[in-house]
């Protein structure tokens, strides 16, 4: 059913050599390799020619548009979104993110209003949420987590006033891998009439993610991590709020009409597309989420957990190892240290070894300041990772240890 | 000896490694080596943050020559340090000022000076011209010497 | 020494049928083609895969890493940059416009504040400083042209006040094709302390552009109309202003150290690229102007020159047109309305025949309403056409006539 | 003729054209053959602004039938407003809201009727399709016949 084989044929960048040693990629949170179905259509289709959409007229243009906006049908039904003005094509979860804070911001937030965060998000999303609160004198409130990286959401009601607007979590963290109970805090917040954005950026790759069901108000994720292209994102948004925030970028698309006395503005979902968008590479997540789908997230994530708990378990007997995060219900990303080995100097030997992992702070600076600690290791897995990478991965970490 | 055949050293020591990981087993020989920092001078205003790792770093001078010392929490960057401690230590500022330590280019280990790879190296060496040029400017001054 | 037949090998899908009639591309100002050199390597960094940059530090995240910020050099010099951290990555001139608005606007715009921009620019460079002055309670003025699309600065001193802080205006216009002069509108802005940022989107890809020399304070420009990729641009700024305007996106990559209490920000160009950027795309972008570069943008200019010429000459032949447009300094852009035939069906018709232009209103309704039309049909060139193109537009446009 | 016939008989008329050129002066004959909407309903009200063309529309309800009129600048999207005329005129409001315009699609011209498109007829068309509705509430509450 779930042929492991024929998945990494789709991949051909899992037969590089680096160091003249077979690769072993562990660094799918920072960013996943395309299949070939992905690069082909890309390829394909900056080989073949594009034009500019929707207001083109003529055959390249409307065979874009037309491409552009199926994926946005795709992404929808991906995600089940309502409708399909709800899916906003943005550049990354960082851009989505971003777009949240100023849009909303300037249509809901007073001086002395209230923003809750958890205490293990990723920059994306605390900065933009600190710009903003600097410009309204509004306030960041943290929610923490306990030693296994689960949230206190027991807290969640205490931390809730009637100043609080908006609580902005992650589906899964990118470090503890930590999948939090998003359905349930939105239940909560609702409860409050406060808003929830849901950062997806390390979820919509491993889970099935339905915001009908999760009831969110927005989710973010972006391409590049679900075995799609760089430099395209969504923000989904409920078309309610969607209609009643004000757009963000200002210029061609999202406007009706224009003079310098004033500008009316295009309806949903263009209001918030100005300029032209990455065309070729929102058609490339389209395929993208078409592949993912027909392996299945279910498939998806039954394969990763398997190696995610077969790599907890070497890691485990491998001794003098920390592991951070080890919530019950948990994606498969590991992040640790070694008792010896300092993690920088682990990845740059990893990496001599062919192995491919991220070190440091990951950008979530909170995370590893409540830890007490200024780094991890991070090995993170997708779909195209087996059995064998994760016993090259450990004879690798031994070669490095014995090094020490 | 000169900056020049310090570097000329190292290029030639490091030659005779070719595989990876005994370069790298070599680095993490010189990091153990070089004696640790003083824990006094484990404070702020001599720590170089990066993100990866850290970097320490205090400068001396007496006779007309600027004395480094250095210290890392990651053993590679640590040996990275003491090659460029080597290199550059107990020479005069303008001496420091001039190089363009192209003997890391040669060894193959560039990338850990890469303005982008946030370990706290690119900063260390930037700091060691900026001690340099002040020390200069003192010794010009006639204030030390 | 300009080979047109050796460029055009370069573009397959100049060879593309479209409705059975070879295709005649006229809508370069919407979008160009990539020649096989940028899709080339596009499909190929898909292929054999990609890390994210920067804090990374395995061998494909330091392969990206290299291509990543050799891009911004090649950028550098291609615009002559006094620095590499001048340059920001964005995902568009639009992005670019935006930034700056937004960036600027929260460090020197005050109440009662003035903007000043030209009646023929692209809504991507009114719309971004509308939103602004509507947030800051600041003024736009507009400096008008003439009949024949020349900017009248004769007025330009007049219109300034020392409430006047900045100025932007397009290099070249998208529909007039006028090249305005931006090196004198910076001479005179500049005796008045007011800054300028200089949209360059329909300019990048036609004449060589020297920042130092201008002397612009910001200068934006999109990768997918210089034969790049979409969802990429380039916003250039003075470093020492850069330097004092505050972050315009939080996230990862443009924080130095974040906390709940407060966060430091990365140095330029950093500090203004927070994410994950278009990693593939900004490295096609590096590509495409390596390839205009090596053609040469004088050549470029002087072959699209001629065609412009011709085609202007063959329009005027052909009885019935009125050309929008006529400055005596002009790129290769032609606006144009016939008698007769309104520009959706002329458009229209045209793309039958194989021939792709744009029509409508280009994204310029104060333009557009300055001359009192709804509408033009609009023929641009590139670097990969020719005279055939032309004869065959023309020919096309007979039998268009014809059928009214 | 009901709705689906007339959308029959379109298609059959367009089956004949096998060149685009030739389907577009079909087109551009049926628009030139519409008359122009008088020139006194050519107010705001009744304009659909696309960003490309024009269109106006009026809709009048008298024995349980809606009778359109309409009109456009650019004759090709007069042409399509004629067979949207002919294929809605005349009938019900709920023969009106259950159909589907497929023949649009049928006859290769749906790229027209793109919500990106913006040449004011798919507007033209939601606007037709709200008329139905209003004139369908009204009669049901027995305010129109
Ligand atoms: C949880 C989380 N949020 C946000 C982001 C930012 O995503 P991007 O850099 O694609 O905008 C990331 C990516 O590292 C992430 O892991
Ligand atoms: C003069 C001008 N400015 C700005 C833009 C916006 O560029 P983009 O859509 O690539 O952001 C365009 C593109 O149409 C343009 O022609």
């Amino acid at each position: 059913m779930f042929n492991i084989e024929a998945i990494r044929k789709d991949f051909p960048v899992l037969d590089l050599q680096v160091y003249g040693k077979p690769l072993v990629y562990l660094d799918n949170a920072a960013t996943t390799q395309r299949p070939n179905q992905v690069s082909a259509l890309i390829a394909d289709l900056y080989q073949s020619g594009s034009g500019n959409i929707h207001r083109g007229a003529h055959f390249l243009a409307d065979r874009c548009t037309m491409l552009f906006e199926q994926t946005r049908d795709t992404v929808k039904e991906f995600i089940n979104a309502e409708s399909r003005e709800e899916i906003i094509f943005t550049k990354g979860t960082t851009e989505s993110i971003n777009l949240v804070a100023f849009s909303f911001g300037e249509r809901f937030i007073n001086p002395g209003d209230e923003i809750i965060l958890s205490e293990m998000e990723h920059h994306s999303n605390i900065v933009p949420w600190q710009l903003m609160c600097n410009r309204k004198g509004a306030v960041l409130k943290k929610l923490p987590f306990d030693e296994n990286g689960v949230l206190e959401i027991d807290l969640l009601e205490s931390l809730i006033t009637e100043k609080t607007k908006i609580i902005s979590v992650a589906h899964v963290s990118n470090v503890l891998g930590t999948v939090n109970p998003v359905k349930e805090i939105i239940r909560i917040a609702h409860r409050h009439q406060v808003k929830v954005l849901v950062d997806g950026a390390q979820a919509i790759q491993h889970l099935p993610v339905d915001v009908q069901d999760l009831d969110c108000d927005f989710y973010a994720f972006s391409g590049h991590k679900i075995y799609g292209p760089t430099g395209v994102g969504v923000l989904y948004g409920k078309k309610i709020l969607l209609d009643e925030i004000p757009p963000y970028q200002g210029g061609g698309e999202m406007i009706d009409s224009v003079s310098f006395n004033g500008t009316t503005f295009n309806v949903l979902p263009y209001k918030f597309e100005a300029g032209t968008p990455n065309i070729i590479g929102v058609i490339g997540l389209g395929e993208a989420i078409r592949y993912v789908s027909s392996l299945g997230l279910e498939n998806i994530g039954e394969h990763e957990h398997q190696l995610l708990g077969y790599l907890t378990q070497e890691l485990k007997k491998f001794g003098g190892i920390k592991i951070y995060g080890e919530a019950p219900n948990k994606a498969s990303v590991v992040a640790f240290r070694h008792e010896k080995v300092h993690p920088y100097d682990m990845g740059m030997l990893l990496d001599k070894l062919g192995v491919a992992v991220r070190t440091g702070r990951h950008c979530t600076d909170p995370l590893h300041e409540r830890f007490g600690i200024d780094g991890t290791v991070r090995a993170s897995l997708a779909v195209y990772n087996n059995i064998e990478d994760i016993d090259l991965f450990i004879k690798a970490m031994n070669r490095v240890v014995s090094m020490f | 000896m000169t900056i020049t055949e310090e570097e000329k050293s190292i290029i030639e020591e490091f030659s005779i490694y070719e595989d990876w990981m005994d370069k790298y087993a070599y680095l993490i020989e010189l990091g153990n080596e070089l004696p640790d920092i003083d824990d006094k001078h484990k404070i702020s205003e001599n720590l170089i943050r990066g993100c990866q790792s850290r970097v320490w770093l205090t400068a001396d001078y007496h006779d007309g020559k600027i004395f480094f010392e250095g210290d890392s929490d990651a053993i590679i960057v640590k040996g990275l340090v003491a090659l460029m401690l080597r290199v550059l230590s107990g020479h005069t500022p303008q001496e420091i000022i001039d190089t363009d330590l192209s003997f890391i280019d040669e060894i193959g280990l560039k990338q850990h000076l890469s303005p982008t790879r946030s370990n706290g190296l690119m900063a260390m060496v930037k700091q060691m011209k900026l001690y340099a040029v002040a020390y200069r400017k003192l010794a010009e001054e006639g204030r030390i010497s």
